[in-house]
């Protein structure tokens, strides 16, 4: 099982994503700089880290989905490899087109970081099926441009097709219909706002994060 | 050469920039003020003189890069 | 300015006064150079004898403190100072002050206040693991403080987080004192390795100076002399260009620095901080006793023409300095490059013991540079310790009728009320090492060893009323405070940091503030061993002739050998017992009960029994070394009654207070007697907890219970955990909508 | 009536958006870009009908909120 981190100029939750990895894989994920043009042979799932990548300036995560690594993954994933991004990772998969819709500033217009509940509402996808029958989760929240758009024909067409994975119970950001992650339609690309590599020591508070990263290594 | 790009959100998109704006503004006794809205403006100084590339360009700058279409959309001014 | 007919400038006793030097300084420069000094010169002295870079006042009275120890590695004196937690593992960390610029413009005020910060920690080597701020408003009504607040908070946040670096912690006052002068300290703690720990010292001849970071513009010249001058009613006109952060860059900053420092290519390094490139470059060459040669026209610069007074005297932000390994230029570069930063080489180390300056081929500037840090002034300000304020006998405390509004207004009241509209906005989770931050409002932060099992504890804490109503004991008191903190969450309290906030030195008994809080701090710290490593002063905080309540603000670390024995006050069950440690007597002098209810700010304040404080904290370390306890908290603001509360806030559970014994109840519930901690224990742990206490000489007496969905207090208060929930979370959200 | 703020930092304060955009338009092949600026425009529409009252008002409402002045400057036009 290889796994792969990518790091932008100030994503700072590529060390997270790195530590989640290894634990729940038993191996080291590369940490794959963004300049790079292709990603390391053999690699089988990719996380995008939450972070600032670029200060956020502009739009978060818009210019991180031009780097030239994202070209490769963008080409890879469209073959089928898994890629989830977390939090500015969700943010760079909308700008990279590779899912639907935009994230934009929270209604609140503050930052919030906080332990968040979320639906689980869709357990039949290839990073839930291991939560099993379980509803509801609890995973940290931490960003300010959370506040998911896209058309209603869009969100119909999530809908429909299973494709909102995570909900808020609670909507912390005003959020389309408190929409906390989606996939895209072949179900191997994944974005959400919260952080479940924040979720899987006793000490964070709660491991309700472990299994979506083992839904996703299983079904490799 | 100079480009003035202003970019605000689509219609239908909704702003919650501006809809604090405007709320404070009311707060602050500005009971005039009905809607608000906020976009942002990028000026580019550009070498090259000729206009039409320049306009091109931008606009291609823009689809690549400074502007989201899902949500925004963008007007361009080229001054010499 | 002035210019003769060669378009020079002149140097007139006018510039030479608003330069903030004195006639006398001004002569020791003429004696030291031998010859009027250019402006450029004169810029470079002014900034070197600043207050804020020359701690003139406060300098003789900082050498009081204890600051040496077993574990301190690095004292004063660094960027930030350095401890020793065992396993080869470093703990770098420092408080700071960025009170005036946050008046001026609280989002960018806080921010470059937490870049700063950051930037004295990381130089030294270190990763940052944790900020904590403290802050300090006016009074709630007053019209400026809401957008303060609202800045202030932002600005943190917003750079903070985009570092990636979690805030875990601080704290937050109101109180009229500061309605013109607020206060922003921030704290950074990071983690080196001992054998990796970086210095400023420039050390051998020739070797190449490097520029990296952000491109120099002209932001906040004069910002160091700004710091260390009152406000007036004009100075919102008269300031400088306001400087701006920027995390982004910061952020690159760290990884490129932290990436190259684990080659060898750094001989030394030192961050841009106030003054710029000329403290970083004096400081440098001054600690390792060399020259340094810079070609101002390498500089990299935001903006055309500027000169080299302005590129001396910027104040930009993220920049650091650095003396390079000869041979290893291309690796540096290399690094730099990759991490998209501006990089330069401008200089060199020389053997002349002379800062000279280059611009466009002539020399602009040729000082030695002992006489810059050697001959700063270090004055004896005349001083006058404020005597402590009357004790109040309790006799002299007015009972309230109506202990259920009491305990409300107490619970609400602006300094007690909870800060999640705050913390909520910064990120307490990144790294995934924050154990038990402000979530539920811990005592103390405590924040992993990345891929240990153990942990440090940090906290800041200083009660501004006592310091203004005794300095001595306030100062005892604030250093205290932090030691029983860490305690609290089971963690040895190793070392502290410190940011002196005071208003103007110049008069006696502000100076006598300041000397009575230092000396009661250092009381403290000797009595504990618990030595002083890093910190910061901050003076002439007034405006027209007020001066803010003196704030020695306290950042305190210790360390947690084992995550598997800590406590913090979220923990407490149905059917525990609630003990109390410590002596009571009902003090109300000085205290949150007297001023919010009776409307006085007055009367001593509780004295700090240092003996008994240790005996006290370390019984409680062991107790929850022992596992014999679910919850700690200690006592403060507001007393017992507060400390029961949020108790029961962190832990969703009732508590119920037994009847007072022998003490009058608003005393007993709402007292500030210090040294205090409440326990909840397991019934069965009750009997060994107490008669060991009593052992030891520490007095442990059965207050309560815990359980149910009501706070209650026999004679006193009854009312819902949740209602009383309400009001506590409720204040600051509706303050600020 | 519709008043468009424009909202821009002072010459000689730092603007790092503006700095890293420029870079990214350059890594994407936009080379003739030298220099960018980031700014916003807020929009509002007003009630009432006297332009000159409108200029003073909306002037009062960007030294209260709109801009921060101390490092922004700002332009009002104000359209009928
Ligand atoms: N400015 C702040 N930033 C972050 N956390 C804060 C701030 N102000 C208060 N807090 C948090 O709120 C909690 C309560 O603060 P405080 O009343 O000062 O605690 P204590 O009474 O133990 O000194 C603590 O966990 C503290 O870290
Ligand atoms: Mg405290």
């Amino acid at each position: 099982m290889k796994t792969a981190v990518i790091v932008f100029p100030a994503s700072n939750c590529d060390r997270d994503a790195a530590v989640a990895l290894e634990k729940i894989t038993g191996h080291k994920a590369e940490m794959v700089w963004h300049r790079e043009t292709t990603l390391p042979a053999g690699i089988d799932f990719v996380v995008i880290p939450g972070g600032f990548s670029y200060g956020d300036y502009l739009r978060s995560g818009a210019m991180a989905a031009r780097s030239p690594i994202v070209k490769d993954i963008v080409t890879k994933a469209n073959l089928g490899l898994p890629v989830a991004g977390f939090c500015n990772g969700f943010q760079i998969l909308t700008e990279a087109g590779l899912l639907p819709g935009a994230l934009m500033r929270n209604t609140g217009l503050k930052y919030v970081c906080r332990p968040q509940k979320l639906k689980i509402s869709n357990n039949n996808t290839r990073y839930t099926s291991k939560y099993g029958n379980v509803s509801e989760v609890t995973f940290p929240i931490a960003h300010h441009d959370g506040n998911y758009f896209a058309d209603d024909e869009t969100l119909n067409k999530l809908e429909k097709g299973g494709r909102v994975v995570f909900r808020y119970d609670g909507n912390p950001n005003g959020s389309a219909r408190d929409i906390a992650g989606i996939c895209n339609e072949a179900g191997n690309v994944f974005g959400m706002m919260p952080h479940p590599e924040r979720a899987i020591d006793p000490l964070h508070g709660g491991t309700d994060g472990i299994n979506l990263f083992k839904s996703i290594i299983e079904s490799i | 050469m100079k480009a003035i790009i202003h970019i605000g959100l689509k219609p239908g998109v909704l702003d919650p920039q501006g809809r604090t704006i405007a709320r404070s503004l009311g707060d602050l006794g500005f009971s005039e003020v009905k809607q608000a809205r906020q976009g942002k403006v990028i000026e580019l100084d550009l070498a090259g003189e000729d206009i039409t590339i320049a306009e091109t360009r931008v606009k291609d700058m823009c689809e690549k890069l400074l502007a989201n279409t899902v949500i925004e959309s963008y007007r361009i001014e080229i001054e010499d | 300015m002035p210019r003769n007919s060669k378009n020079k400038p002149v140097i007139t006793p006018e510039i030479v006064a608003e330069h903030g030097l004195s006639e006398g300084e001004y002569e020791i420069i003429l004696d030291r150079l031998g010859r009027e000094p250019n402006i450029n010169e004169l810029g470079i002295f002014s900034v070197m004898w600043s207050e804020h870079c020359s701690y003139k006042s406060s300098r003789r009275h900082l050498a009081k403190f204890l600051t040496k120890g077993d574990k301190v590695i690095q004292g004063p004196g660094e960027n930030a100072g350095v401890i020793d937690i065992g396993d080869g593992d470093a703990i770098i960390f420092k408080m700071e002050s960025h009170n005036h610029p946050s008046y001026i413009e609280p989002y960018q005020g806080a921010a470059t206040g937490v870049g700063g910060i950051m930037r004295d920690v990381f130089t030294m080597g270190a990763r940052p693991i944790a900020l904590m701020n403290a802050l300090r408003f006016g009074e709630p009504d007053h019209p400026k403080t809401k957008s303060l607040v609202n800045g202030v908070v932002a600005g943190i946040g917003g750079y903070g987080n985009c570092v990636g670096v979690p805030t875990v912690g601080g704290e937050t006052n109101f109180h009229k004192g500061y309605n013109g002068n607020i206060l922003v300290n921030a704290m950074c703690v990071g983690l080196a390795r001992t054998d990796n720990v970086f210095y400023s010292a420039a050390k051998g001849i020739g070797n190449p100076i490097f520029y990296v970071g952000s491109k120099t513009g002209r932001d906040g010249i004069h910002g160091a002399t700004m710091a260390s001058a009152e406000f007036d009613d004009d100075s919102e006109e008269k300031r400088p260009t306001v400087q701006v952060g920027d995390p982004f860059t910061e952020k690159l900053l760290i990884e490129a620095c932290l990436e190259l420092m684990a080659t060898d290519a750094i001989i030394a390094i030192q961050d841009m901080g106030a003054a710029g490139l000329t403290s970083s470059s004096i400081e440098m060459a001054d600690k390792g006793g060399v020259g340094i040669e810079l070609n101002l026209d390498k500089v990299p610069q935001r903006e055309p023409n500027m000169t080299p007074y302005e590129m001396m005297l910027s104040e930009s932000q993220e920049r650091m300095l650095m003396v390079i390994q000869p041979g290893k230029e291309q690796m540096a570069f290399d690094v730099f490059e990759k991490w998209e930063l501006d990089v330069a080489q401008i200089g060199k180390t020389t053997d002349t013991g002379r800062l000279v300056l280059k611009h466009q081929r002539k020399k602009v500037c040729d000082i030695p540079i002992a006489p810059l840090a050697d001959d700063a002034p270090n004055l004896d300000r005349p001083y006058e310790i404020p005597k402590s304020l009357p004790v109040i006998s309790l006799s002299d405390i007015h009972e309230t009728q109506d202990y259920d509004d009491a305990l409300v207004r107490i619970i609400s009241n602006p300094d007690i009320a909870s800060k999640r509209w705050i913390w909520e906005q910064y990120d307490r989770t990144v790294m995934t090492d924050t154990v038990d931050s402000s979530q539920s409002g811990g005592d103390a932060a405590i924040v992993r060893i990345h891929g240990s099992n153990k942990a440090v504890a940090i906290t800041t804490d200083v009660t501004p009323r006592y310091v203004q109503a005794d300095p001595y004991e306030g100062g005892k008191q604030c250093v205290a405070e932090t030691w029983r903190n860490l305690t609290c969450v089971g963690a040895d309290p190793i070392a502290i940091t410190d940011c002196l906030n005071f208003g103007n030195p110049e008069r006696p008994e502000i100076m006598g503030q300041l000397v009575g809080a230092i000396e009661g701090m250092n009381e403290a710290c000797r009595a504990f061993d618990y030595p002083v490593v890093s910190g910061n002063v901050s003076l002439y905080n007034e405006t027209n002739g007020q001066a803010i309540p003196p704030t020695p603000a306290v950042g305190g670390v210790g360390l947690i050998p084992d995550l598997t024995h800590f406590a913090t006050l979220n923990g407490a069950k149905e059917g525990d017992t609630l003990i109390l440690l410590g002596e009571t007597t009902g003090w109300l002098g000085s205290s949150i009960y007297l001023r919010e209810i009776l409307r006085r700010e007055e009367g001593a304040p509780p004295p700090v029994d240092l003996e008994a404080e240790k005996r006290t904290g370390d019984y409680v370390r062991k107790l929850i070394r022992m596992r014999r306890v679910n919850a700690v908290h200690d006592l403060s603001d507001g007393g017992l009654a507060i400390t029961a509360c949020e108790m029961a806030f962190a832990g969703n559970i009732g508590m119920s207070l037994n009847a007072s014994v022998g003490i009058p109840l608003h005393g007993w519930l709402f007292g500030e007697d210090q040294g205090r901690y409440l326990l909840a224990v397991d019934e069965h742990s009750v009997n060994p907890v107490i008669s060991t206490a009593k052992d030891k000489g520490i007095i442990a007496q059965v207050v309560g219970k815990v359980g149910g969905d009501r706070i209650t207090a026999v004679g006193g208060f009854d009312v819902t955990l949740q209602g009383l929930r309400e009001k506590h979370e409720g204040w600051l959200p509706e303050f600020m909508s």
